[in-house]
Parts: structure tokens; sequence; C-alpha cells
């Protein structure tokens, strides 16, 4: 520990966030969705239309570009008490608006390791890049994302505590 | 085979159960095949099946599993994977082959070519005594079983006297392991057809799992 | 470059002269052999025609001795290769069978070790080159049809080492030897294996077609990589011709033995005596031997 | 053995007294008295009189450019003192069209290292009388003792790394350049001890850091990349961040802010060093920083450079994680 | 206070079977500046809409959600019902309780809670929303087709026709495209040419048609009605204006080389045209081929040109060129069977694919019309058609069915028999004959040509003498079979054009993984893309045959011809908007903008001590940005935002979603 950093005691809310309490009972992790209009909202619609069962654990916003999603509006959804954060759009070079995606590849090779770095555990931001034909993988995505939510237990790290 | 007409709808929920059981132990899904033919066309056996290979998935497909397991087709294959390898829909027909000959020998069906079960049981009681095959001791017990004393005495006398048969098999020293594996193996299986005779689920690996 | 040797049951009963021949070709190309200690049986046909699990573990007890030793496995046997692959090919990502198939063979079977057929190591890894420079005395003017047969090259999403269809990797050995190929139909079709003893009459006429076609594409003899294949259509070529009143005298070599050959081995030490069709008439006729 | 701050104090006086009486500059910024010796205190100048008032000393580590940002819409031009990395800093503020480089007088000081004020001052030299540079100490010579400091030791972290000792582009330049080369390598062992905690134990070291946070701003003042007209914090809606001291406002706080840095941060330092709760925020600048030149290939995150880091990318070298 | 309108749709049983409409709606009630809930069996009706009308009238409403299926398929629908009604269209949020809800979760309880947390998403952003104006732009009235097939051009003479101008960008020589390779077409067999060279003369005379053949579309800019797009005109090294099309210099050149054109069974020159009936009739040379590149001897064409056009330094030129609307018309690619190791593509000489069989039976084809087996130049007597080569297998082709290939066949079975008396065995696994007058075509290829078809695939071909044996299966008697024929035919399957993909990335539309373009709603708008202006035709969309690729070219020209008589477009609302009071001027959003709508501008302000100073601020083209809001992450201070998904709506759809 460098000379400035002090083990005063925490002078901040009771609860540690990062002890551990079990999940109460018939938990549901909750996971916010931005999907861009073009890709994966029309592949998260593709699912419907095929009738892709996947758990309604998640909650799609969505927005034009992948690159329109600012990485404060993930931690803010953490902050608000959500478990899990999926972002997704359109596959490099897909992006209707031709660049949109590649700056938020950039921002988010970055985001998401500052996040873990803040103590978020890894598996809680998922980001993907979902096509408009790819239904399955959108369905899949949830799927997987929403069993290692429930290994996880509830997201305490950077939730609010009232 | 005899053209009497095949009641579908009696073999009742049995028949996709067979089918689905053939295709988890032969890894592959026997609802893929949409019957193109290649595989029997390329067959180099097929000429001299009663059931094409095309015509045994077709049976898996609709549950008919007497006709398929008395089938002489499922004997006759020589498992040189020309289907598997040619198939549009990747279904592992030679897997599926394998699955019916093991299903057919553990159930007690009748074998349509009794002597190439009866090369099979030969060959393999060599390889359990001495953990190798011993080719003389094969055709010795092949014959027994099979009543056929004279057949390619000429061939074996050659292979004698050009010393490519040995008198005396090579026993390993690991052999009572070999034997071990054997014994396991019947083992496992014996407790797998009691469940099913019971009607619980298939267990464990045994009897599915080509991946 | 160093192989566990695997040469399987007929490599020390049918086949010796493949065993044999193997060992020189690869000491004169610098493919160091150690032979897996007390290797059991690979099932062939009748471990997968009986139970599936057996298929798996027999293969499994050698390739664990293979892991212990830390070397791939070489087999220069189609069957035994292509029992080995699949037990790898299966087990690869399933560890729950994985664990089965060790519980089973009473060791630990990680599945690390690799399979090779002898010719995919003397074809692909060591390769045309090196093997024409170890040539003294080129196979000039003999005349061959290489039979790859099935188990080599199939399933490919098994094997994978050569096109499943029109293999070309003995050919260009053979080629580097001095020898010609023939371009033939029945490359890899299936000679009828261990219905050799069962039904005898497929395999009489799986080895018509196969020689017929040999003939046709205008070859001297046929060569192999497969003492069963070589079982059928060399031990079989007399009664083939009897019941159909066809005349092939067509020798079956096994590759190894012409690449001794061309390295120089005496022919007498090549097993040339153990053949039903001699093969010595024909080397004599081309003044190669 | 190059010259200290002190043997240009001189030379900055009459440099800024000339300045201020032939009217090219309207004010200058520099460093004064504080308390004590170690602890020297910004200072603006206005008339040729207040001029001896400027000191320079070994312990002068403040970033003065951002007080620029108060005298943009003034006409005529501010002086400015500026070492190695306060330049950097001024950079920023040029690259972010905050400040206006025609309306800055740039004195540029070349610096080896400036010496922890907190850490001498508890080593009871009492007033400073000189401080003179060995090389790989400083010798400081107080009326109540004197002591060589090794300079791995005293100097303040980003010191001993520094690749930019002498002040690029300056108007005039005090005394002459010294030899730009780093005592140790960049070192990011401290980040690295971090990432490879277990990720609940280096959530509880946030937590410990973050709960300590009295929201003072200090280091969003301070910092040169942090430069916005209204910041985002003061808007009142959309309301991104409460104002209540509570913890997940704090994690949402810090969180932005520097990620709003990421990739732009001069590594300065400053924002630690003022934090009044010594919360170690270059641990999380220097993670940014780390990943930078990681993932998009840039050695120097910390120069400006005419594109920002996130303001581009690279089609197929940047690394695909997504797919 | 707001009073926001709830509308719950049942979408008849899509959404009430799994979403408890009762309880969404007791739920909507509670919800902040809900001042109204309604359900309604089908919204979108037009009994729906009213009912909306009737309710923002009845009820003053200022806001309305409406909770239905997806914004992508009835948004637009919904704004025209609440603008109906006299409310600003764009004070309207939809909560897509169907695709993303009912039709996904089959558990009515967890689906309903959804729905709930849903329609609270829409409610909490409709508040946030404000009223907001279409801009109108001009429309540049000219049209791009890229692709110069059979599509291509019917299109350009519908659009020409309604006196719009219209360039056709053609990759290869001359327009034409794969129809100009066939022989005969199906049902009626009558000749291709016949009825392709007609409208290629057309094109090239009608005033309203520029034809750029040897072009290629390298960039494009812009959006719709304001397309700039950058085409590479490849060097012909002819000077078109000068060249008669006279052919003395084709028939002296000494190169020669294997004719792409006639796959490979006919040669071409290097200086060449690819068919007698190319339009334009002017040659290009073939620098990889010709002598004079190569050596920097020759010049022969040059020599004997009557007319002195051949200019042999000529480069490629880059021309910019403005449209307002474009159609991609790129057709496809037949694909190359040789994956299929066992029908010995590429080994046997006598196996061919049906293309090369069109070339073969082409009267103006390298054979005049005599089906000469390539091996040795005999006519074939028995020859075998294998149907589905590629197609429907996933494991070593492409998992769909490529429509023409049955009645092509059928075509050629009849081809056969009509002109050497060929046998033809035609190897299936379906015959589909779905259009009109298709099936008794196939009649006719078995009843009167006596094609015999065999059910099953074949499993290999082998060379046996100079027989190809074919193995098979006659599936219906369970047998194997054998057919030793002396020509096989591959009915090769219809792939996407080469670098389909990449053309794509240029126009920035979709593809799906078989590099097909995505059309916007595969029912309702096919021949449209989802980028606004961009539309399509033909086999680059999907397999088609003739007659469908002709329709597609209709409407897609139909569909720019009212696109392009527009006065003026009206462009979406949503585009980005600066707060110039808190922007920094620090203009690190400019870099992000693909389409460089946005710049700096000084703006006049009094400060403090009533001072009027210059700051700079950022400044948005609203005609030019497109609303991707890329640049608002770069604004740290939150001075640029996307109206309609501004980081108010966002934060608040957050907070909604996570209460």
């Amino acid at each position: 520990m460098s000379v400035n950093e002090k083990a005063a005691p925490a002078a901040g809310p009771a609860t540690n966030p990062t002890t551990a309490t079990p999940a109460p009972e018939g938990w549901e992790p909750k996971i916010i969705g931005f999907a861009c209009n073009w890709c994966t909202y029309a592949g998260a619609d593709l699912a419907g239309t095929s009738r892709i069962q996947y758990p309604p654990n998640i909650r799609v916003i969505r927005v034009p570009c992948s690159g329109r999603i600012n990485p404060q509006f993930v931690v803010r959804a953490f902050q608000r008490g959500a478990d899990g954060v999926l972002v997704a759009g359109c596959h490099p070079g897909d992006c209707h608006y031709s660049t949109g995606n590649y700056f938020a590849r950039r921002r988010y090779l970055l985001a998401k390791r500052f996040i873990e770095y803040l103590g978020v555990e890894p598996e809680r931001l998922q980001v993907r890049w979902i096509s408009g034909s790819e239904g399955q993988k959108f369905a899949d995505t949830v799927r997987e994302l929403t069993e290692k939510l429930r290994a996880l237990g509830p997201q305490r790290r950077l939730r609010e505590t009232l | 085979m005899e053209m009497e007409v095949l009641n579908l709808t009696a073999v009742g929920p049995a028949g996709p159960a067979f089918a689905a059981q053939v295709g988890a132990e032969a890894g592959t899904n026997a609802f893929s095949c949409y019957q193109c033919g290649k595989c029997s066309a390329g067959c180099p056996l097929s000429y001299a099946m009663d059931y094409q290979p095309r015509q045994i998935m077709r049976l898996v497909q609709l549950g008919l599993k007497d006709e398929a397991l008395k089938s002489s087709t499922i004997w006759l294959c020589a498992s040189c994977a020309t289907c598997t390898t040619r198939c549009p829909r990747e279904v592992q027909i030679a897997a599926v082959m394998d699955t019916l000959r093991a299903m057919a020998r553990r159930e007690g069906y009748p074998y349509k070519e009794r002597s190439v079960a009866a090369f099979h049981r030969a060959f393999l009681n060599g390889v359990a005594s001495g953990g190798r095959a011993y080719e003389l001791g094969m055709i010795l017990g092949y014959k027994l079983s099979t009543f056929e004393m004279f057949k390619d005495i000429d061939l074996g006398l050659t292979w004698l006297r050009q010393g490519k048969l040995k008198l005396l098999p090579e026993r390993i020293k690991g052999s009572a392991s070999v034997r071990d594996i054997f014994e396991k193996v019947r083992k496992l299986e014996q407790e797998e057809v009691a469940r099913q005779r019971e009607g619980r689920p298939a267990a464990h690996e045994g009897m599915e799992g080509h991946s | 470059m160093k192989y566990a040797y695997y040469p399987g049951c007929s490599l020390h009963s049918t086949a010796t002269e493949y065993d044999a021949t193997t060992r020189t070709v690869c000491q004169t190309l610098g493919v160091e052999l150690e032979e897996i200690p007390d290797w059991n049986c690979c099932g062939a046909t009748s471990a997968h025609a009986t139970n599936h699990l057996l298929s798996l573990a027999l293969p499994a007890r050698d390739l664990a001795k293979a892991e212990q030793m830390g070397l791939d496995v070489v087999a220069p046997c189609a069957a035994c290769y292509n029992r080995m692959a699949q037990t790898i090919h299966e087990t690869k990502d399933n560890e729950v069978l994985r664990g089965r198939v060790s519980a089973v063979i009473g060791a630990d079977y990680e599945g690390t070790a690799k399979a090779k057929s002898l010719l995919e190591v003397l074809a692909a890894d060591v390769g045309p080159k090196v093997v024409e420079a170890k040539v003294q005395k080129p196979l000039k003017g003999l005349r061959v049809a290489a039979y790859y047969g099935c188990l080599l090259v199939r399933p490919p999403a098994v094997t994978g080492w050569d096109d499943a269809e029109n293999p070309q990797s003995m050919d260009k050995l053979m080629t580097a030897l001095g020898a010609e190929t023939v371009d033939w139909s029945h490359k890899t079709e299936c000679c009828g294996a261990s219905l050799t003893v069962s039904r005898t009459d497929i395999v009489l006429k799986l080895t018509r077609d196969i020689l017929d076609a040999a003939k046709a594409a205008g070859a001297d003899a046929l060569v192999c990589a497969c003492p069963m294949c070589q079982a059928n259509l060399d031990g079989r070529q007399g009664a083939v011709e009897k019941t159909y009143k066809t005349n092939y005298h067509l020798p079956v070599f096994y590759f190894t033995q012409l690449m001794s050959l061309a390295f120089g081995i005496e022919p007498y030490k090549l097993g040339f005596a153990r053949h039903s069709i001699d093969p010595r008439e024909l080397l004599h006729t081309k003044e190669i031997a | 053995m190059s010259a200290t701050f002190t043997d240009h104090q001189a030379a900055l006086r009459d440099e800024v007294k000339k300045l201020l009486t032939d009217g090219s500059i309207k004010g200058f910024i520099g460093y004064a008295r504080g308390r004590d010796s170690y602890h020297p205190v910004p200072a603006i100048v206005t008339r040729p009189d207040q001029v001896d008032g400027l000191i320079l000393d070994q312990f002068s580590i403040f970033g003065l450019t951002k007080y620029l940002l108060d005298y943009i819409f003034e006409d005529g031009k501010m002086g400015i003192v500026v070492k190695g990395c306060d330049a950097l800093g001024l950079g920023r503020l040029i690259n972010d069209h905050r400040v206006d480089r025609n309306k800055v007088h740039v004195v540029g000081l070349p610096c080896a290292g400036v010496l922890n004020g907190e850490k001498v001052a508890k080593l009871g030299l009492g007033k400073v009388q000189r401080v003179t540079d060995k090389g790989s100490a400083f010798l400081v010579e107080g009326d109540k003792g004197s002591k060589e400091l090794p300079k791995t030791e005293y100097l303040w972290d980003k010191c001993l790394w520094c690749e930019n000792h002498n002040p690029a582009g300056a108007d005039t330049l005090l005394g002459s350049e010294v030899e730009n080369v780093a005592m140790k390598p960049r070192d990011f062992s401290d980040i690295t001890a971090l990432e490879k905690m277990p990720s609940a134990e280096r959530a509880a070291f946030w937590t410990r850091q973050f709960s300590r946070c009295i929201r003072c701003y200090a280091c969003r003042n301070v910092c040169p990349a942090c430069n916005c007209r209204e910041c985002v914090f003061d808007i009142a809606d959309p309301r991104w961040v409460g104002n209540t001291v509570k913890l997940s406002e704090q994690q949402m706080f810090h969180f932005t802010r520097a990620f709003h840095v990421a990739g732009r941060c001069v590594d300065c330092g400053e924002c630690e060093r003022v934090c009044p709760m010594e919360i170690p925020l270059m641990k999380l600048q220097r993670k940014l920083q780390k990943d930078v030149i990681e993932l998009f290939g840039n050695p120097k995150p910390f120069v400006p450079s005419e594109v920002e880091v996130l303001g581009q990318f690279r089609v197929t070298e940047d690394p695909e994680e997504f797919m | 206070m707001r009073r926001v309108g709830v509308f719950v749709c049942w979408c008849g049983s899509n959404i009430a079977g799994t979403v408890d409409i009762e309880q969404v709606k007791a739920a909507a009630a509670k919800m902040p500046n809900v001042a109204y809930v309604e359900d309604n069996k089908y919204t979108c009706s037009e009994p729906g809409q009213a009912a909306i009308q009737k309710a923002i009238k009845e009820q003053k409403l200022d806001r309305v959600v409406v909770a239905a299926c997806s914004p992508r398929m009835h948004e637009n629908t919904f704004r025209r019902t609440v603008g109906g009604a006299g409310l600003n269209p764009y004070l309207l949020e939809i909560a897509n309780i169907r695709e993303h809800c009912s039709w996904v979760h089959p558990d009515k309880v967890a689906g309903t809670r959804k729905a709930v947390d849903l329609v609270r998403r829409a409610v909490y952003k409709v508040a946030k929303n404000v009223p907001l104006q279409r801009a109108s732009i001009d429309v540049t009235k000219r049209a791009l087709i890229i692709g110069g097939g059979i599509a291509g051009i019917q299109a350009a003479l519908d659009i020409a026709d309604a006196g719009q101008p219209v360039v056709v960008v053609e990759k290869t020589p001359s327009i034409g495209g794969h129809m100009a390779q066939l022989d005969k077409t199906f049902p009626t067999l009558d000749c291709s040419a016949c009825i392709l060279t007609p409208k290629m003369v057309d094109a090239a005379q009608n005033q309203n048609i520029t034809l750029m053949t040897w072009s290629e579309v390298e960039k494009v800019d812009g959006y719709i009605g304001n397309f700039t797009v950058t085409i590479r005109k490849k060097a012909r090294h002819v000077d078109t204006t000068k060249c008669t099309g006279c052919g003395i210099c084709w028939s002296k050149c000494p190169a020669k080389v294997s004719s792409e054109f006639d796959l490979g069974i006919g040669k071409r020159k290097a200086i060449y045209v690819p068919f007698p009936q190319a339009i334009p009739n002017k040659p290009v040379i073939d620098e990889k081929n010709c002598i004079f590149f190569k050596t920097g001897k020759c010049k022969a064409c040059q020599m004997f040109c009557p007319t002195g056009s051949i200019s042999f330094d000529q480069k490629d030129e880059l021309v910019e060129e403005k449209f307002g609307a474009i159609i991609v018309a790129t057709g496809y690619e037949q694909w190359d069977p040789s994956p299929y190791g066992e029908y010995g593509y590429g080994r046997y000489k006598d196996v061919i694919t049906g293309l090369e069989f069109e070339r073969l039976v082409n009267a103006s084809g390298p054979t005049e019309g005599k089906i000469k087996r390539p091996s040795d130049g005999k006519l074939p007597k028995d020859v075998v058609i294998i149907q589905c080569v590629g197609s429907r297998d996933e494991a070593k082709g492409i998992p769909y069915c490529s429509k023409t290939c049955c009645m092509y066949s059928a075509k050629h079975a009849i081809l056969l028999e009509e002109k050497i008396h060929a046998h033809s065995y035609v190897f299936y696994m379906d015959v589909r004959t779905p259009g009109k007058g298709y099936e008794e075509f196939y009649k006719r290829a078995t009843e009167e040509h006596h094609a015999t078809y065999i059910r099953g695939r074949v499993s290999r071909v082998y060379q046996k003498g100079d027989k190809l044996v074919c193995l098979g299966e006659d599936t219906l008697l369970g047998k194997k079979v054998e057919v030793e024929a002396d020509l096989v035919i591959l009915a090769s399957a219809m792939v996407h054009q080469n670098g389909a993909s990449k053309l794509a990335q240029t126009l920035g539309i979709s593809y799906d993984q078989n590099e097909f373009y995505t059309e916007a709603h595969a029912k309702l708008r096919p021949v449209e893309t989802n980028t606004a202006g961009i539309f399509l035709a033909g086999a680059c969309q999907g397999p088609k045959d003739i007659p469908e690729t002709v329709a597609q070219a209709g409407a897609a020209a139909s569909k720019v011809i009212s696109l392009l008589s527009k006065p003026k477009l009206e462009t979406e609302p949503l585009v980005a908007q600066v707060n110039e009071a808190i922007c920094s001027g620090c203009l690190w959003c400019k870099p992000i903008c693909p389409y460089k709508a946005i710049d700096g501008k000084v703006v006049k302000e009094r400060i403090a001590g009533g001072k009027t100073i210059e700051r700079p601020v950022a400044a948005v083209n609203a005609s030019l940005c497109q609303g991707c809001g890329a640049c608002t992450v770069a604004c740290r201070t939150g001075a640029m935002n996307v109206l309609g998904f501004t980081n108010e709506h966002i934060l608040a759809e957050v907070d909604a979603l996570c209460l």
C-alpha cells in the first residue's frame, strides 16, 4: 500500500457490500440490456418471431447504436440494483452508421476492465456483438448470463443501499 | 420383407423413445436424416443387406425396433464410415449401426447373421484371456460355434506354413487388467439392461455418449 | 521426432513383415520408435460392434501408457490407428466420459496423447523430399496402385489428415521412391475387413471390384498400409480368381516394404516369401530386385 | 550536478519584472512562500513590486495550469512557470480548446525531480537554507541540521519515472535543459497487484477508499484534464450523481471522473496529492493508462495528442473480445 | 404534471396468451403521470387506433404509451395515429411486450411482471419526451443501380421510363449478367438471348440511362436523398467514344486466355468482349494476360485498330456522383462443387456444372450449341443430372434450397433429348415446381422427353474406361442403382456474389449468414433494406428465378420513382442537439461523427461585468446527422444529446427498470 493509502475505518454506510450474504429466497437476477436498434434489437425481435424461449430476467433498452451506450449508464444500472448488464450491438463492419460499434468496442475494452478493477465480478457485464439474424445467439447470451448470475448471487458491490 | 401393413400408431410412445435412445447412444440425431439415400448408394456392403442403411434409419425414425434389430444390415456393416463421411445432414450412420448391434446383442435379439456375431465373440474371447488377439484360437472358437469345420482350411494351412499364424497366444503381463476391463463393462451393461427393463432412464455413459 | 510405437496384434502375427519394414524405414528416416510396454489389443471391429464403452476402454489403456511415456502414438495398422483416433476424438471435450473410461481401465487417461497413422508420420511429418534423399535403388518402371482402404482417411472429422475421397499421401511417397502411381477409382473403397472370416463371399466380391479397378488402371501391383486389407487383397486373390474366372496376379506390398527396398535393404529381409502372390517375380522382371 | 530550482529564482524574478513592466503580460502565476519552507503556495502577481514575493524551491510541486482558466476571457497574456509535467497539463488544456496558447507566456523550468515536502518536513531540519543536487541525492541544509536525501526515496513517485524533465515549447527557459532520463522504468506493479487480487478482496479495498471520500472535488479542481465549463457533477438535470455522501454515489463519482479522464490524463499525480482523505486516486488513472498502453498500442497516452485515445479506433488491430 | 395514456394491446392471443392484461393495466394506472389506461384486442387495427385518438381528445392526454409489438414494427403507425389526434407524433413510446416478452416467456407470472416493467420503462421515458418536428431536405433526382444483370436492366428501364436519370454500374465489361450465359429459359423454353438482348439494347439507347460497365462502387457517403458515391471506372485501355466494335483487334490479338463468361469451356483474347451480343460492344484489355503489359512488346491491337482507340496508358478513374436512391442488383454466383470430392468435379473433365452446360448447349457459345463432351468432344448418349449439389447440405455446402435447380435441370433433360436424343437420368430428392406452368414443364420432361427421375442422392461418381459410373440408391425401390454416364451435370447451388459482404459494409446495409442482403421485412417490405433509400432486387437478396427477379426489379424501381418524385424529403427529427449553455467547446465530439455533421462555431455572450465575449461551441448540421449518438458519449459534460434517446431518457429508463 502506497504512503497515501490509509487503512482508516470505513466512514461510509453500515453494510459492507463485499460480505456475501446469501440471496433471498426465490431471488431472480435482474439484467439490464442495452441493444442497438439495427442489429441486436432486431435479433431479439427475431428470437420473438421464432418463439425461441429464454429466461425472462432481461429488460432491453433500445438505443440507436452501440456507440450511444455510455459506460456511465452501465454503472448507473449497477448502482440502481441491476445484477447483470448486457451491452450489445452490430458485428464490426455491419454498423448501420459504419463506425459506431468501433468506438463502442474501444470504450468497452477499457470500461469492462475498469469496472472489474473497481471490484464488480467480471461475469456481470457482458458485451456481445449480435446481428439481426442471430435470434438464437441473443437467447443463448441471455440464458448464459442468467445462469452465471444465479451462481454469483445478487450484485452488492455498487448497489445503492437506501 | 413381406408386404404386411405396418401399424405405426400401434408402436406408441416406445417408438420415439427407441429413436431417442439410439440417437443418444450414437451421439447423433436420427431425425435429421431426410432419406436422401446417399449412404446406401455409397455403402460397399448394401448390395448384400436386407434393409438399405437408409431404410434402417427410416425404421429408427418410425420406432420399428424389432425390424431394425432383426436385420442383416447391422451385422454386415463393416463400419468403413463412408456413409458418415458423405451424409449431407452429418448423421453418424456408422455409429447408429454400432449402437443397434450392441443393443441387439444385449437385449437378446436373434442374429440374422449368426456367423458375424460368432466371429466377434470368438475374437473378443481371445483378447479377454491373453490381452491380444489370438488368430488360431479365434478361428477354432469360431468354427466350433458355426460348425463350418472345413472352410478356409487351405488358406489356414498356407498361413501356418508361412508362419503367419502363431500356435501359442501372446499373453501380456497385464492380461488380468484387460480381463478386468471386460468384467467391469459386462457388469455396467447388465445394470443398464436391468434399469431399462424397469423403465428408469439410462443413468450413465455405458449406454450413450458417442460424442 | 520420437513416437510411442503401437504395432497391434496383426503385426505380431499375420503381418510381421509390415512390423519389420516399419522399424527399418523409421530407423533410416531418423524416426525414433519406443514400443509401448505390455500394450493390449485395440479391440478392432469386434469391440465397437459389441459395446461402446469397451471400444473406448481398450485403446484408452494403451493411450494412457503412451501418456506416461510422454509421447504421441504411431500405429502402422489403419484399424488400430482409427480406433485410437476415435477414442481421442470422443473423449476430447468430455471429462465425464474420460472419467468413466479411466474407471474401467483402472488407470488415469487424460486424453493428452495424440495418435497418428504411420503413413501420416512418413508422408506429412517426414515428407517425400527427405524420403527421396534416402533412396538408393529407385523403383524405376514399377507401376503401383496406392490402396488406402477406408479407416485411414475416414471419417474426416476423426482422421482429417488426408482427403477422404482422393488421398495423395501414399502416392507422393511412392513417386518419391521413383515408382509410378496410377490414378484409379477404388483408392478408398472398403475391402470388407473382418467379414473375411464370417462372410468370405462378400470379401471376395469387394476385393474383386478393387482388383478389377487396379488392373484396369494398368497397375503392376497394389501397395497398402493396413494388414487387414493386405490379407484380403493378397490372401484372397487366388480365391477371387477361381470364383470369378479372372486373372490378376497383382502382388500386394506394404508401402514400408517398397520403401525399404528403395532404401537398399536386401529383398530377402523384406518378408516377400510370406505373400500369397509372390512379388519377387515382378521385381525381377522390373530389374528392381 | 544540475542546477536546483532556487538557482533559477533570481532569473525568474528578473524575467517576470521585465514582462510586467513592458506590459507583454498582465500577470504571472508562480509560487510564493507558504507556512514553512517545505510548503510553497501558488501566487499570482500583477505588479512588478510584488515580484520579489515569487520564490522557486525544490518543493514547488503544485500544478499551476488550471488557474489559467480564470483568465481565458481576459484580454492580454498571462505568464506562468511550468515544469515538465505541468507543460503536459498545459498541452491538455490547449488540446481541449480551453486555453489559447497565444494568450500564455510560458516560462519553462527544467526539473530533475521535486522533493516530497511532507516527508522532508518530518526530518526536523528546520528552516531550509540551501538545497544542492548531489546527483543521486539532494543535500538539504536547514538551520537545525542538514541531510543527504536519496532521490529514489524522497522525490514524488511520478518524478522517478518521469521522461519529460524539460518543458517543451516554453517561450523562455530558465537555465539549460537537464538530462532527460528516467531514474527507473514506469512501474505498474501496484496496479498488477490489485488486478491479481480476487474480486471480493479488491472490492473491499476500493470500498475502504471510496467510503472515505467527502466529495470536496479537490481532485477535479486541480486536474488539467477536468476542464469542462460546466461540470457534469454540478448539473441538476439530469442528475448523473447524487450529492449525498453515500458509498454508491462516491463510486459513481470516481468511476465517472476517472473514465472522463481516461486516455487524457497527463500523469501529473496532483489529484492524489491534493486529496485530503489521501485516497490513492492515481491507482485509478494508472490502471487506465496501463490498459490503454496494452490494448491500443499507444506507448505514451499521457502525452496529449491530436486525437483522444477514445476518439479514434483501429478496425483490425483493436483487440476483439466481444464476438 | 403530465397526462400519459397507456394502451395495452392483446394482439389477439399473441400477448394476452402469456401476459395478464388486467394486471398490466392495474400496475400502469399506479405509475407516475399516468392519467388513463385502456386495453384493446388489436391496437394497430383501425378501431384500435380510433380508440387511442378518442382517448387523447376526451382525456386531454399529452403523452401516449402503447404496450404492444416491437417499435420496429408499428412505431410509425402509432406516430401517425397520435399525430392524427392533434398530438405531436414524437410524444409516444412503445413497450415491446410481444417479441421481447409474451412470445419468448411462456411462464405467465414472470411474463406479466416483465411486461409491467417494460410499460414502466416506456412511461418513465415518455415523461421526458418533447415535441419534435420533421425537417425536410432536398432530393437528388438521380438513381444508382449496382449490377447490370436482368434485375438492374429492368429496374433501370422502369426508372428511365418515369423520366428520372439512372446510372447502372456493372463490374464486368458488359451488362447482361448470368442470364446472358443461358441458352433457353424455363418454363417457356424461349431463348434467353432473344428476350434479354432487346432489353439490353433499350437500356443502351435510353437517354436517361448511363451504363458504366467495367466499373465498381468504391465508397458511399451521405444518406437517403443525398448519397455521394465514388465509382472506380477501371482502365479499359479502349477509347469507347472512338471504338466502333468492329472486332479487328480481338481477331488479331495473339494472347489466348480461358474465358470467364464461357466458364473455361471457351477461350477469349487478352482484348475481348465477353460475348457476341455484349452491350456496350466495346472491348477491354485484360492487363494480367495482355502480352504488352507483361513484356512490353506486341501492341497488335493498336496497330490494326482502324479508329486508333487503343491507349495502353489509360488509368483507373475515380468518379464522384450524387444520387437520391440506390438499387442493389448484384445477383448471384454458382457454387463451386469442388468440396464434393466424391463427385470428382475438377478431376473428371466430363463432370460439369449447370451453367457450364448452358454454355455447351448455347448456339452462340464456344461449341456453337453442339453438346460436345469436354474430354473427347463426343456427343453424350447417357447423361446423369445430379440435383441439390451444395444445396440442402450443412456438412459441405449451404443449408438452404436454391429454388431454381429443379426447373433448370428439367430444362436440361428436355434440351438433351430434343437436340441430341440423349437420355437423362435425374437423381433428385424432391422436384420442387412452385411457379406457374412449372409442374407442367416437369411433366413434359418425363412424359414427352423420357427423362428418368431417380429419387436418391448420388453417393459417388468415378471414371471407368470412358464412362462415368454414378452410384445411387432408388429410395422408392430401396435398391442400389448404377448409371454409366457419358456426361454428368451437377445442378450446383446458387450462392452470394463474391465480395457481397464487402459491398454491404460499403453501403451500410445488413446481410445474413449466407451473405444474402437482408430485406426490411421478409413479407411486407421485400425490396427495401433497413437503410432508408437503398433497395434490393434479384438474387442478391436470396435465390430466385428470372420471373421473380424481374418482378422485384419493377417493385424496387417503383419505390425509387416514388422517392425521387417527391419535391422534398422529410427527415427523422431524432438527431443530435447541442446545449450551448454548458458546451465547453472542446470539440472532442467532432472526430467521432461518421457523417462529419459536427463543427465548431463561435457564440457571443455577455458575461459578468457586462463584457461580451466570444467562445467556441459545437454545432450539429441536422440534415447530415443520422442520430447514432456516438458523439454523446465523448461529451463529458452531457451538452451533446440525441433527441429521442437523450441522456435524461436513458437514465430514466434505467431507473424505471431497476425499481
